[in-house]
């Protein structure tokens, strides 16, 4: 799908922001209004190591388009070392998912500390135009999902 | 009697695809399975068993019972749509069929399942008598002809022939939508059929488990069987699995489960296994709780609660697909050979 | 079900001018669960907080969302007034339409919709959640410190000052540590022992504190605010409360061919000994490996010497129960072993030594009575070649990949003093780069050079060559110049790369504190809570944390008492109650969550659990609520589901997932 | 196999053990099933150790463990590893378990068999552990028929992790080199692919499933008492096979949960009733596991941290990897 043919296509993103670094760095960005499209929406976890592998494919069998996972960067994690868990296992999953013929760039993680308010908007720009040249995922939703 | 040459058989698909949905026995990536006919799809006419047993087509692994959507706070309910469309079954074998036979016991008998209903109402059997049964049959056993199938229609393979033979007023009618692709049969073919039905009762006899004795098993075996410290051994090697239950013509178990779509709820149905731990659970837990209460449940089933309830009818048929499927070679001709023993032994 | 209310902040225009409240408040209402929906101007203020204490009164809510500010600014305040108004606190989460929403979007309709979809995920978390309640722990008053050098008599005393029971275990038979082994200290030079002996002398004697000498941490069960150690107390074979430590029994052993620890075994000691003359305390230990009486039963001279009858070579180890509220790590370093720099000629030659043995060299109550001469000859030495970097820097696996941070400055101090005090021995220093971070430390090197006339050379050493005639042949490279250097030298000191002390290893596996590649432990936080261990109750001080100089350690050893005395001061402890949680119908006991815990948060039980029906002994995970902060790291990897996640269930996110995405 | 009989029988005599856990021999000539013996009658007359004994013991142990006494249990090479694995995570216990490591020279699957056009099976010769026959005479009702042994070996064995015990209280029986194949060259091969031929690729071979868990029963990695996929936590459908979704969420995330503990041991391909080629999930995790965090094999001990339970500060980063960026 090009992104001519997706014009009226607004991709659903799901991002997972740990506590105390991405969702501090996104508040950030909010309160330095740096914008980004609205069609990122963001959950809150206690900590990158906390997002489950499941979590990610079950926003895609709901319909989402892109995940992306934000945490502390490596080395400054809150809790030490989950980034560093939730950095192998993304990265195997990550793969996976490569593997099986997800289009690359579905799924994307990004370090992200309290100060970068600045980097969450522009990973979070880049990453919707991203998905939105990739268009509509429709290799691993549930078709019953379908409005 | 009919015919058509086997390098025909394309024509002859496409002549029923023409009218109705039709279903045929196809290779996908290695294994054969039912499915849908289109244009160019191959028929596997030589794997005698298909993988999954055809039961599918009349009793699909999932199916949608009714929809509820979600409008802001208000709840419609959409019920679905009655399978109605005619299709073809073809190529199932007569083991399949008695498979179908003890399907209608449970789902024809009141309360009528209208799902299953609607689809064994619209469904024409085409049967391929089997040419070349193999050591993991057993439908003699019970009572099964695999050369002369209860079908609509019949068909034997013969050399570079198929044979074509209407016997239900269903039957002829799709012969009759497809006599343009079929030859009349003559004598000639008649006494070819003939033969390879008695080629194929002969290699049957000499099948190694032909002669399985079925001696003690019936609806009135309940306490006896029941009790037997025999399953206790048996059931160590099973994992648990669904793989016999899944590949199973006659097992009829299914759960019913909703899906939340996200704008509402799909309830569905899906085939379920007295394998699993979770089969029948309700609130309180479950009432089979080990492994060997769910594995011994399972032939019970087959051989003596179904037999009780339904004149002395077995629940299995005889197809081998246990046999031949189950990761630990566990299956119900080993299990009636335990009990077997178990008799000689005492 | 729950019964839901929401409540949509404008926060003036902050949020209204481009979120449509209204609109919020009425998709809000249509969302399973929710009977309230309101909004107001400011939220978070007393009137906005009274509006949502009314409703949950007047509604009987079981849950509220606040659609407002980021979480991180008033999820405190608003879940207090839902406490207030008789509501578990844990029952209100925050939807974020301010920074994630109303101020990062300009397009009202875009906004507005993103706000509703946020709310929707809220209220689809708040439909599972449910009232956790924080636990509570007991303190027990009382620090333990491991390590008796600097840091751990500061540590100590800076304890024991505000006023809680300290006890210090030091392995070694004396307080006093790697400090008391150094002669002078940069960038003042300062005796050593002048500043560290009073402190040694103030810690023995303050009366809430409690040293165990000759003692090692043996087990420690239990977390943070109620720890049980065991101490083993080493056998010292002298009766502590007889001896007056006046010396007879050392002079009188005939056993005196025992390294000298202290010394860096460059001189012996006897089989009794105290390891310095200001030790404390001052009572000797009998060394059994050493002692005649011990190998062959004969001797016994000690015992008849001494006239307080102290001598009692029946003793054996005794351990020590204890409750701790704190722990403190002190463990300090040694230098790293030099087997793999062969270069060096370091085994080859008694005139090439490390920095520490030229400390005990130098130093007056050394093996050579303070006088700078050659370990081989007894000559004094004309030409010495100093060489940074052994072991540190390094890119290789032979050495520290770390600086050891205190070696500059320890060789420009070698280097003045060796200059002061024999004006006419050459000193020559090789250096990757000199680094002199520290109040007065570039000046204090400056002199060395300019005023001391010590010679730095920028560049490597690649070998040292013993020669026939019993110089030492120095091959190195100056990179400044350019060029090959050899020289000649009487003696060669290895500015040697610092570990942590080996002993950090089995201490920091018992108090579950995680350790990096290099054996040092880490701390909590890099930049924030340096001088805490992850381990709830474990504090850091010194050099067992990373390299640092005397004044650092003191100050962080001064920090660390401060993290503890907080700690102390407290008579319970509120635990965080978004633990984990492990269901033990599903848990295998398989280990791999406590692998990923870094709190030691998890153990494990045997227990008779009745599985629907089925009773089995079984191995399950349970978390322990002081310990656990909530990470999640355990709940992902757990391939069951057993382990859940306080507040942040599967089920939880699941749920907001589901929202967002439908 | 008479030298592991007699064995056997010595070590239940002299009450080493209380009980066998080996193969009984089946009734058709393919098809022994796993299985305990207490006697050594039962053990003389059933025990069955010749090619089709593929079955992996190992998770048995973990019922096993749970008896009275020890069991003694025959252990193939590649079973060992996942013995090694359950030990680590204390599902089974070593002290109930007296391993006899049996040699392997490859181990048949009837289903290649078939595939090669073989029907009627009656007897099939040249699967005996003693002989190192090349070749199978398969006698069926429609005539006999030779299958090379090589042809008819399971996948696994083609690519086999070499023929050492990792964990044996004694050995018994001599092995054969089987491994004539690239472990990794079928990952490889789609690796290469276009995205969407490798969706095309899994889409087919993930559409035969049938959702009976087989894969999943038999694997010695799955060992929770109750599966994420059977509990209510996740709300992740177990047995519906609704939607193509569900196929590939199970497979990714069990494949995922054995990431890192999965021994390669081939169990989940050798049951599939559909044949799908499920070792490609785990094998695509144990190959960039090797690639990125340095070589690793799960259950090669019974100690180690497993590689999703440890971590470097320098690993790679998500999607650097896997060609994303």
């Amino acid at each position: 799908m090009s992104i001519t043919a997706n014009e009226e296509f607004r991709p659903k993103i799901v991002a997972f922001c740990c506590n105390w670094c991405s969702y501090a760095g996104a508040d950030l960005a909010g309160s330095s209004r740096l914008t980004y499209p609205a069609d990122v929406k963001i959950i809150r976890v206690p900590c990158s190591c906390r997002v489950n592998p499941m979590f990610i494919l079950r926003a895609f069998e709901k319909g989402a388009d892109g995940v992306i996972m934000c945490g502390c960067h490596p080395g400054d994690c809150h809790y030490s070392t989950g980034n560093y868990y939730a950095r192998r296992r993304m990265a195997l999953l990550f793969s996976m998912l490569d593997y099986i013929g997800v289009e690359h760039g579905r799924t994307r993680v990004e370090w992200v500390s309290a100060a970068e308010g600045v980097k969450f908007s522009q990973t979070m720009n880049e990453f919707v135009a991203k998905i939105t040249s990739l268009g509509k995922n429709v290799r691993l939703e549930d078709l019953r999902c379908r409005k | 009697m009919f015919k058509i040459a086997k390098r025909n058989l394309p024509e002859l698909l496409r002549a029923i695809a023409a009218e109705q949905e039709l279903y045929l026995p196809v290779n996908i990536s290695g294994q054969t399975n039912f499915a849908v006919w289109t244009e160019g799809t191959e028929a596997d006419l030589d794997t005698l068993k298909t993988v999954k047993s055809p039961k599918d087509m009349f009793f699909p692994q999932s199916e949608t019972l009714y929809t509820v959507k979600k409008e802001n706070k208000k709840l419609s309910i959409q019920p679905e749509a009655l399978r109605e469309q005619r299709f073809v079954a073809f190529g199932m074998k007569a083991c399949d069929i008695q498979g179908i036979k003890v399907l209608d016991k449970v789902f024809l008998a009141e309360p009528i399942d209208t799902f299953y209903a609607a689809r064994r109402e619209h469904g024409t059997i085409v049967a391929l008598a089997c040419h070349e049964p193999e050591e993991t049959c057993f439908c003699k056993v019970f009572g099964v002809d695999c050369a002369e199938p209860d079908a609509d229609v019949v068909m034997w393979a013969v050399g570079e022939m198929l044979y074509w033979k209407p016997v239900t007023e269903k039957g002829k009618a799709l012969t009759e939508s497809v006599s343009g692709v079929l030859e009349a049969a003559d004598e000639a073919d008649e006494k070819a059929v003939s033969d390879e039905q008695d080629n194929i009762r002969a290699i049957v006899e000499k099948l190694p488990y032909t002669n399985l004795s079925l001696e003690g098993w019936d609806g009135n075996a309940t306490d006896a069987k029941f009790n037997s410290p025999v399953w206790e051994k048996l059931f160590k090697p099973c994992l648990a699995c669904g793989t016999c239950t899944f590949v199973c013509p006659t097992c009829q178990c299914y759960d019913i489960k909703d899906y939340d779509t996200g704008h509402g709820v799909q309830r569905y149905r899906c085939w379920d296994s007295c394998m699993y731990s979770d089969f029948t659970m309700m609130a309180h837990g479950n009432n089979r709780t080990s492994q060997m209460q769910r594995f011994r449940q399972r032939f019970m089933h087959k051989l003596v609660y179904f037999p009780a309830n339904n004149d002395g009818m077995y629940s299995c048929v005889g197809c081998g697909r246990c046999v031949d499927k189950c990761p630990s070679s566990l299956n119900i001709v080993k299990v009636i050979k335990a009990f077997e023993k178990e008799a000689v032994d005492q | 079900m729950q019964r839901i209310g929401v409540f949509v902040c404008h926060c003036g225009s902050n949020i209204a001018a481009t979120v449509d409240v209204k609109k919020v408040v009425e998709m809000a209402r249509l969302e399973p669960g929710v009977v309230h929906a309101e909004d107001y101007q400011y939220m978070c203020s007393e009137v906005g907080q009274a509006k949502i204490a009314a409703a949950i009164h007047e509604k009987h809510l079981t849950g509220v969302v606040v659609c407002s500010c980021s979480p991180r600014m008033h999820e405190a305040t608003f879940r207090k007034a839902a406490e207030k108004a008789g509501l578990n606190p844990y029952m209100v989460e925050i939807a974020n339409i301010r920074e994630h929403c109303s101020w990062i979007h300009k397009n009202i309709e875009e906004a507005t919709e993103k706000a509703v979809i946020l709310a929707r995920a809220a209220i689809a978390k708040v439909n599972l959640n449910a009232p956790l309640k924080a636990g509570e722990s007991r303190v027990t008053k009382r620090a333990l410190v491991i390590g008796g050098g600097i840091a751990g008599i500061q540590t100590a005393l800076d304890i024991a000052d505000a006023g809680y029971e300290v006890d210090i275990v030091e392995k070694t038979p004396s307080i006093g540590g790697r400090m008391s082994q150094l002669d002078k200290t940069f960038p003042t030079l300062d005796c050593s022992a002048c500043i560290l002996t009073p402190k040694m002398v103030e810690a023995s004697a303050h009366e809430k504190i409690n040293i165990y000498t000759y003692s090692e941490v043996e087990k420690v069960t239990g977390f943070v605010g109620d720890f049980t150690v065991d101490i083993r107390k080493k056998a010292r074979s002298v009766d502590m409360t007889k001896c007056t430590g006046c010396g007879v029994c050392q002079e009188k052993c005939p056993s005196k061919k025992a390294p000298s620890e202290f010394n860096r075994g460059l001189n012996n000691r006897s089989a009794i000994y105290t390891p310095f003359a200001q030790a404390i305390p001052n009572v000797p230990v009998i060394d059994r490996e050493h002692c005649i009486k011990f190998k062959t039963g004969k001797c016994g001279l000690c015992e008849k010497v001494c006239q307080a009858g102290a001598i009692d070579y029946t003793q054996k180890d005794e351990i020590i129960t204890e409750k701790y509220g704190a722990i403190v790590v002190a463990t300090g370093f040694d230098t790293i072993k030099l087997d793999k720099y062969d270069e060096y000629a370091y085994s080859q030659s008694k005139d090439v030594i490390t920095s520490l043995e030229l400390e005990r060299i130098m130093n007056a109550a050394g093996p050579t009575k303070g006088h700078l001469e050659r370990l081989s000859d007894g000559k004094p030495p004309k030409n010495m070649v100093f060489i940074q970097c052994v072991g540190s820097r390094c890119s290789d696996n032979r050495g520290k990949s770390y600086c050891s941070k205190i070696c500059c400055m320890y060789t420009a101090k070698h280097a003045m003093l060796i200059r002061d005090k024999y004006p006419d021995v050459n000193v020559t220093v090789f250096y990757i780069d000199v680094r002199t971070p520290g109040k007065n430390f570039d000046e204090f090197y400056r002199r060395a050079v300019e005023d001391y006339g010590v010679n730095y050379i920028k560049g490597q050493v690649g070998k040292v060559a013993p020669q026939p005639n019993g110089q030492l042949l120095v091959q190195g490279v100056d990179l400044i110049d350019n060029k090959q250097i050899l020289m000649e030298a009487d003696m060669v000191v290895l500015a040697t790369a610092i570990e942590p002390d080996p002993s950090v290893r089995k201490i920091a596996t018992m108090l579950t504190a995680s350790i990096d590649t290099n054996n040092f432990l880490t701390e909590a936080h890099a930049k924030l809570r340096p001088v805490e261990s992850p381990t709830a109750g474990v504090f850091l001080s010194g050099v067992c944390q990373g390299p640092k100089d005397i004044p650092e350690t003191v100050a962080q050893a001064g920090a660390a008492a401060v993290k503890a005395i907080g700690l102390l001061a407290k008579d319970k402890l509120m635990t965080n109650p978004c633990t984990a949680k492990s269901d033990e119908l599903l848990c295998n006991g398989c280990s791999q969550c406590a692998n990923v815990c870094p709190y030691g948060a998890i153990s494990y039980e045997t227990k008779l659990i009745n599985d629907h029906g089925i009773r089995e002994e079984r191995r399950v995970a349970v978390v322990n609520n002081a310990l656990c902060q909530g990470c999640g790291a355990c709940t992902v990897t757990c391939p069951s589901g057993a382990m859940d996640l306080q507040g942040f269930s599967n089920r939880q996110i699941l749920a907001e997932v589901d929202a967002i995405c439908r | 196999m008479q030298e592991i009989i007699n064995r056997a029988k010595e070590l239940l005599a002299d009450g080493t053990v209380a009980r066998v856990l080996g193969w009984r021999i089946g009734d058709l000539p393919y098809n022994p099933e796993p299985s305990y013996f207490e006697t050594a009658e039962d053990l003389e007359k059933n025990f069955v150790y010749d090619g089709f004994c593929g079955a992996n013991l190992s998770k048995y142990m973990i019922e096993g463990s749970k008896l009275e006494g020890k069991t003694l249990v025959f252990l193939k090479p590649c079973d060992t590893y996942s013995f090694n694995q359950l030990i680590k995570e204390n599902r089974v216990d070593r002290e109930k378990a007296y391993i006899i490591g049996v040699g392997c020279k490859g181990k048949l699957d009837v289903e290649k068999i078939k595939a090669q056009g073989i029907k009627g099976i009656l007897s099939i010769s040249g699967a005996e552990i003693e002989g190192d026959a090349e070749t199978l005479t398969v006698n069926t009702l429609y005539g006999d028929k030779t299958v090379a042994y090589k042809d008819a070996m399971l996948e696994r064995c083609h690519v086999c992790k070499g023929k050492e015990h990792m964990i044996f209280d004694e050995e018994i029986g001599e092995s054969k080199d089987t491994k004539d194949a690239d472990r990794f060259a079928e990952v490889e091969k789609i690796e290469a692919m276009k995205p969407e031929e490798k969706f095309a690729y899994f889409q087919k071979e993930l559409s035969k499933c049938i959702r009976c868990n087989a894969c999943r029963n038999v694997c010695p990695a799955c060992s929770c008492r109750k599966c994420v996929f059977d509990s209510t936590k996740f709300d992740s459908a177990q047995k519906a096979n609704a939607d193509s979704f569900e196929e590939k969420m199970f497979h990714i995330i069990r494949a995922f949960h054995v990431a890192g503990r999965c021994t390669d041991c081939g169990e989940c391909s050798r049951v599939c009733p559909q044949g799908i080629p499920l070792h490609l999930f785990n094998r695509k995790f144990i190959k960039d596991i090797d690639e990125f965090y340095g070589d690793y094999q799960a259950g090669a001990d019974a100690e180690s941290k497993g590689p999703l339970t440890s971590f470097t500060f320098g690993d790679v980063e998500p999607g650097v990897t896997g060609g994303r960026r």
